[in-house]
């Protein structure tokens, strides 16, 4: 954590975003985790991409449960409103603001031990359930608000700072959350700015449960030989999938990549993402084929990363429930309260 | 021993095999005794299994308008020979027993001091109807036709019935009209009609409405302008959101483009349902779930986030008795204490008490005014006896210059003009402080919602004073709920007293019939229907104003009396514990006999408080 | 203003950064004063962080041997920035502050009514090391040394504890002599040495232990025979667990094979640590978990089936300061009422409250031998003030004739006997019946455990009076408890009074030391320490004895208060709350203050109650 | 549910088996479910299963959580200890009973309600962490006994009694075992007894946690059209992927089955099951390629049953712990206190 606060004043030269924001308009208060801690990095990449998407930062729920990771949110959009709830329970706080407010932008922030741990049901339920949100999981392979004891995530055989080996299997979220009907899949290194920040604008602009796992070392409990979640591991073992950027359709302009191993996806609003195949046969659409990938190269100790699966045709969970447009928060009594006409026909029907 | 002659006043119970299908037909059974203006109180038991299992149908008629249980059969409708035994054996003296003797009993088992009716039905039935299934259904309907004509029902009041059950399907109100006939027609040319039990005309029903408790909470919340609705289904409180979505499909859907203006969410368990109430609530929707006791024990620590970081929500627990899963089908009141005082550290919760379903309807809609208002867990207390059972309560009403409450929302407007926001400041010194909907305003008004303690401005801290401050808060504003929930309901004696007695919800029938058999003996007792917590100041008042106050409920450790008690300071040696948690409803003879024991007033009545 | 002069009684503080380095430092400060014979209690209060927030280490010298927090601070060691400003106020008047003077610091921000000492330390590090790590640690050990020089402990006795920490690495212990010596003699050289502060051997600390009170229930499971442990981490409870693994790892190790008499299940959450010890605990093993209040709610659900199922399990709660995620570092005694009513419907459970690790280690053997006596969960509430920070206590004793009690558990060779045996059957009349480990015996003596009502012999039933037989002896079993539990522990004052306190846990040490304040100025209490719910009889009878009662304790809603007014059917205005609920411990002088302005004898004094 | 119960006398003609015992013996009190109810099948392959491999009732410890299929514990072992917890959280439950002691035979019986909704979380983790069980889910897609709302394995679309259709994602409890790490993973029919039969003893003989997924119709409330659990939709969706049947290894004989399709599995305890594959290249042993197979056919809406995925050399939760083979539960006082001058020593160390 740095100590002594950065000056609250704009610097006048501060490039601004099509809303006119700079990005010191997406930052938070200062953060109070270890001096290098992945999830920083994390904070850093999404204030990047919420700056970059021009995203107003007041119409951003964020949303988290409890932990190191879960802490971030404060860190980063300031002027959005902020929800540190209970412990591996975001998913369903996230689900109901979702139900009550269908116009903001939900962000749900969590951890591995939240949401691999405590919250798996919740994690995989809202999923299946189609709430449209990004949903990121800061993934150390252990608890570090608690001191380093081994989350779901931590692979086998991975020791920890006492020496002790973890013994379950480990919990893969990528392919859990295919599984579970997320219909916007990809997985990051919270180190790879250049990846990460354009994989989170395309998860916010896609419609549907957009889910991110982003590797994010614990430099406390989890930096040391043996952890399969340190820098260095993930360094060597980061078999990045495809490269990807949002263009939003408004803008539409891509950015110039080098051509022939570029594939173009439609999102939900429009925008498109482009997509670079590491390996000429991945498909993003194929769930099947990517879960086999992804645990493919996992048997191989490879860490595959990119835009993993994408379904451009989802709906969520208010097309599902077939609520009104208006969000259910803006309703007024004359449009909630039958009446006393009703209600007395009611009555009739009762006797 | 001379058979029982009564008019408007006994009590008729009908044993059945679960999944029969003979719910409908006991309904338009009770029903025909209600459409003749007579009081008529249904009660359901049932086991906690699908289909083939024991279940009763109980029927208590009361020109006087009573409505609780009233224990003793009078007439008993015999159809399942599991039970055979017991409910022979559960006939008062003089009673009547109406059984299908198409197969012969074995002998020996029979009472000699009840009349014994035996109608041959399945024998009728099967005579007459050759699928299975209509032979299961229309026997139902045959035994109703017996039984219109053993009590004097007027056939007409069924036959109108059945047309407007099976409205537009001509062909089975004829066919279920002729099963009707032909019981009515056996007893008629067979049997001696009708017995010393008679249904007669009256005009004891008025307005009133006959209707489950757990669908008028789904109303209330409708009307009460629930949007989101997140639930998990457990007995007894699953008809609960059945009923708000039933209403709500039919009220809240744009006929044109099938848009709904609500939301039901069916969760993945307890622990999502709440943490989806809480998330709605914290966005700014009306929201509410309805579980029982193992839901509430499961939803404990999000309880207790949704106190601190002061999030309206609504909880309706329908209760049945526990602990544990204990019996999910019988009916408690043994949820109080958890609910008062939910969740790790310090906390206090607000509960409504509604004593029936025109009671559930009103504090269903007031319970999302309150949990805006105060901003913090509203508690809906129920039972299975409420919620589960028809009922005949006064009908719904609703005032349409009323307006939803939304508590203290600071505006984008408001906020643009400069006012100050500070998400846990006191500036009104009720306690209560104002909020911002998530979005409200590009750069004013955002805060961070915690479990942990913060500032008065939600700035996180670790101060002590902070914490306090905010704990000290907490408790002001528990004070203000005070003159916001309903106010407890006063019955004062004929003549001074210096007893009282306490009560609340699904006991309130019993004891309103205890008191006057008491006051019929001259046992004079001054009521004080409680229907919230916190209790109004007034409820204090009583108590010191009697000697002796009887604390009745329906639980074993007296929970409403250790609120009375711990909240008032009052002494518990002035608080006499009626209790009876055996999982039926509580009669008013149970409680008369606890309080002439209590009263010493009689050595006979000890035996029958303690049954 | 005249410094103040001390010996062996006065309050010394340390400020660092948390992560820093500093607590093994600390605590070997800590200990070098112990080892010169005089009490001494530290506590660390420190924030929910990792890295780079305040945290500090405040040490209570007294000869006395007084170990409750005092409040003010005699001398502060200030090593962090961050908190200068509010460290510099809270020094005494006629106190001192040691800080590091390498970088001058804003002018006008010193009080003149305190002694300051300037060391540059930092200067003197970095002129020692270049190493960024040997940097950070070894300041710390030379503030020890300066510490050592300016408070006259003796350096042997430092050299001496370095030589034990580290054994076996000599050049650590060179290394760390020398830091400690840097720092020491830059004192001797450049400073006024002792101050008026000053630690003289003295022969108080006897066989006393120092240890942590999480440590010790750790040990006591170990002792008391657990074999499965099943948790999840929270804080400030993790370190039981951790102290069990530990000592489970040094003492049922088998030295040949590796293989374990334990097993530590780390849980996917606290549902299914709890879900665990149950179902170890029905199959005939003694299990525990650890958790804190956010854990206990979490559990509820599964704590009402162990009470109706009866099934023995241990729940430590380390409290934290509630509601919800509250304060995690922070002390309170705030789930008592939840913990002694947990979960839906009506239940009572036992309660054990250790003052110290003395009885931590004592009850959390006790506890599971009264689990497996009385067939129901215990908790052991003990708080983060008691669990987290080292203390001198009386040594752990062990009797080896003491045998495990595994309760009322009927053998094969009973059952093959023929001895009659009903799961829920009350052979003995105490309430308690008896129960057969899965596997026994091949056709006698299985059944069906479950949640729901059941008959005596254990066949499921939804019977109102198999139900109410049931509930009826749960009661009779929580009777029979109050003469298993520790009973409680009573000091009556010098001279006989009307005045009475009941406390309990780690507010233990603050009351007494308030006594002894009171009494001081002629106001006699007699003390009733209780430790365990149910309460024994004598508790009632104390309070019987006495015209008013304070009944102190960490916490908002005053809960053992509840607890006894509600099961002693009391008169609530015979008991005065004394309650102190910020998150740091209770002092002497705030119980004292609290009980002189409930007794009207000081105006002042109201103001420091309310402090 | 029959109402009158059979009588209580063994026919002295029944067959025993090797320990002596009839299938009387392996039977419980009378069941009170639905007449035809799917799990009452399940019950009655669960006899057959015991009573052939000779299992001594007594050592079988049967646990449940709450709705019809968990009730179903009552209805068979009558000699076997029961619990019925609570919903959804058995697996926790058994989890501290098997590390109680090693020596029981480990049954879990769950519904699709208690253990993918509600139960997810602890479903998932159990398997992690290699329990040693045989873990049978009696999926309806219903919650039976609440009456009828979807469960979290109902297919999106399928409609309930009541006309509402499900809308959510629905969850593969195979693909989950699996990718959490059980290591006998299968599915079968209740309905189906020659497969479920042998299916059951394989996984009562293996070590570590055996996964079985019986589709199971809710005669009540699921077995009508729309429904993709009920009885014709099974039957005409069901594809089996192969038979197996176990031969206890004291027996050393192999049933007579038709060769050339037959593949040996060796288990644990030297038992061994044979596979009839149905597709030639069908590896029993390679769990990437399993889930890729369930799930290509699951996208055919076809249901893929029979042994799915077996790992011999699993190590169960006891190896992991590294646990003493004396049952923890059988330990006595000599062996768990260290005594006082253990005491005295470490009281030394405390000073
Ligand atoms: C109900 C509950 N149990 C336990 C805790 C303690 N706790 C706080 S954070 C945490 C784990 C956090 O791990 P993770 O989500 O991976 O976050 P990280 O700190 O690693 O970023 C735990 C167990 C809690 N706050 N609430
Ligand atoms: C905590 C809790 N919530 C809800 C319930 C109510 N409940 C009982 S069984 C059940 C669902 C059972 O569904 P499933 O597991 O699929 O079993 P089935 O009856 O279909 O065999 C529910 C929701 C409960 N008993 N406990
Ligand atoms: S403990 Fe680990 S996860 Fe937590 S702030 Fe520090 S580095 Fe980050
Ligand atoms: S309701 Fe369905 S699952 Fe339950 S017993 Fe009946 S048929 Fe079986
Ligand atoms: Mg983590
Ligand atoms: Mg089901």
């Amino acid at each position: 954590m740095t100590y002594l606060p950065k000056p609250k004043l704009h610097h006048p030269e501060l490039p601004k975003n099509d809303l006119g924001y700079t990005r010191r308009d997406y930052e938070g208060s200062i953060s109070t985790l270890c001096a290098g801690c992945g999830h920083d990095s994390i904070s850093a990449a999404i204030i990047h991409a919420c700056y970059e998407l021009s995203l107003p930062p007041h119409r951003i729920a964020k949303l988290s449960g409890i932990g190191c990771s879960s802490k971030t949110p404060t860190y980063f959009l300031g002027a959005s409103h902020g929800f540190n709830s209970v412990h591996g329970r975001m998913p369903s706080v996230l689900t109901g603001a979702a139900a009550a407010n269908r116009d903001l932008i939900y962000l749900g922030v969590s951890g591995d031990g939240d949401s691999a741990s405590i919250g798996l049901g919740q994690f995989a339920h809202a999923m299946r359930r189609g709430v449209n949100m990004t949903y990121i999981v800061e993934n150390n392979g252990v608890y570090g608000l608690t001191k380093g004891q081994f989350s779901a995530t931590a692979d086998r055989g991975a020791k920890n700072k006492k020496g002790a080996t973890n013994q379950d299997a480990p919990i893969d979220l990528i392919s859990m959350a295919m599984l579970m009907g997320a219909s916007f899949v990809g997985r990051s290194f919270s180190g790879d700015k250049p990846q990460l920040v354009p994989l989170l604008k395309a998860a916010l602009a896609h419609k549907g449960p957009a889910f991110i796992d982003v590797i994010s070392p614990c430099v406390t409990f989890n930096n040391h030989e043996g952890s399969t979640k340190s820098y260095d591991y993930v360094r060597e073992h980061n078999e990045a999938v495809n490269f990807l950027d949002v263009i939003m359709s408004r803008q539409e302009i891509t950015v110039d990549y080098a051509p022939g191993t570029v594939e173009v996806v439609r999102q939900h609003d429009g925008s498109l993402i482009k997509l670079r195949k590491k390996a000429d046969e991945y498909d993003v659409h194929d769930k099947i084929a990517a879960m086999e990938y992804v645990q493919k190269h996992q048997a191989h100790g490879e860490i595959v990363t990119g835009l993993l699966y994408v379904d451009t045709d989802s709906q969520d969970m208010h097309d599902h429930l077939g609520t009104c447009s208006t969000p259910l928060n803006a309703l007024e009594g004359e449009t909630l309260v039958p009446g006393s006409a009703a209600l007395a026909k009611l009555n009739a029907s009762l006797r | 021993m001379k058979p029982i002659e009564a008019i408007n006043d006994f009590v008729v119970k009908v044993a059945n095999v679960n999944g029969s299908g003979s719910a409908s037909a006991n309904q338009m059974f009770a029903k025909s005794i209600l459409r003749m203006g007579v009081p008529a109180t249904p009660r359901n038991i049932f086991p906690s299994n699908i289909q083939g299992l024991p279940t009763w149908y109980e029927i208590r008629v009361s020109e006087a308008g009573y409505r609780g249980a009233r224990g003793g059969v009078d007439l008993m409708v015999q159809m399942n020979p599991q039970t055979w035994n017991q409910d022979v054996a559960s006939i008062v003296p003089g009673g009547y027993l109406f059984y299908d003797n198409t197969r012969a009993l074995p002998p020996g088992r029979l009472r000699d001091d009840i009349t014994v009716i035996g109608v041959p039905l399945t024998q009728i039935t099967n005579a007459t109807y050759t699928l299975a299934r209509e032979r299961q259904l229309f026997k139902n309907i045959i035994y109703v036709g017996v039984l219109s004509a053993l009590l004097d029902i007027e056939p007409a009041v069924v036959e109108q019935l059945l047309a407007e059950q099976f409205k537009g399907k001509d062909k089975l109100i004829a066919a279920n009209v002729q099963a009707f006939q032909l019981g009515r027609h056996y007893a008629l040319d067979h049997l001696q009609c009708p017995i010393g039990l008679r249904v007669r005309r009256s005009d004891k029903v008025g307005d009133a409405i006959f209707v489950e408790g757990n669908a008028a909470v789904g109303l209330g919340m409708v009307y009460g302008g629930a949007t989101v609705c997140a639930w998990y289904p457990i007995t007894p409180s699953t008809s609960v959101v059945e009923g708000f979505t039933k209403w709500a499909s039919r009220y809240r859907v744009d006929a044109q483009t099938g848009e709904k203006t609500f939301a039901t969410i069916q969760a993945e368990d307890e622990l999502a349902s709440i943490g989806m109430v809480i998330g709605a609530g914290w966005n700014g929707a009306r929201a509410f779930t309805a579980t029982s006791g193992p839901g509430i024990s499961l939803m404990q620590e999000f309880i207790g986030l949704a106190y601190f970081a002061e999030i309206p929500a609504v909880l309706v627990d329908v209760q049945r008795a526990g602990p544990s899963t204990g019996m999910p089908t019988k009916t408690q009141q043994c949820d109080v204490l958890l609910c008062a005082y939910a969740s790790h550290g310090d906390t206090k919760h607000v509960l409504l008490l509604p004593r029936d379903a025109n009671e559930c309807f009103e504090f269903g809609a007031a319970s999302l005014d309150l949990a805006d208002r105060l901003q913090t867990p509203i508690f809906l207390l129920t039972d299975l006896d409420i919620g589960m059972n028809e009922r005949l309560v006064a009908p719904f009403a609703w005032d349409d210059s009323r307006k939803l409450d939304r508590g203290k929302v600071m505006t984008a407007e408001e906020l643009e003009a400069g006012r100050d926001f500070g998400r846990y400041t006191d500036v009104d010194g009720d306690g209560i402080p104002y909020r911002t909907y998530p979005g409200t305003h590009p750069t004013r008004g955002s805060f961070f919602t915690r479990g942990t303690s913060r500032d008065r401005r939600a700035i996180y801290t670790e101060d002590g004073a902070a914490y306090q401050d905010n704990m000290e808060r907490l408790l002001r504003k528990f004070e203000t709920a005070k003159s916001y929930v309903p106010a407890p309901v006063q019955k004062n004696a004929a003549t001074s007293t210096k007893l009282g007695a306490i009560y609340y919800g699904s006991t309130s029938d019993s004891m309103e019939e205890a008191a006057d058999l008491l006051a019929a003996e001259g046992v004079e007792i001054d009521l004080l229907r409680v229907r919230a917590f916190p209790f109004n100041n007034t409820v204090d008042a009583f108590i010191e104003q009697h000697e002796q106050v009887f604390v009745v409920e329906q639980n074993r450790d007296a929970q409403l009396r250790t609120l009375l008690i711990n909240e008032g300071d009052l002494n518990p040696r002035q608080l006499v514990r009626i209790l009876h948690y055996d999982g039926t409803p509580i009669t008013a003879r149970q409680i008369a006999g606890q309080i002439r024991a209590s009263l010493g007033l009689d050595k006979a009545a000890q035996k029958e408080a303690a049954e």
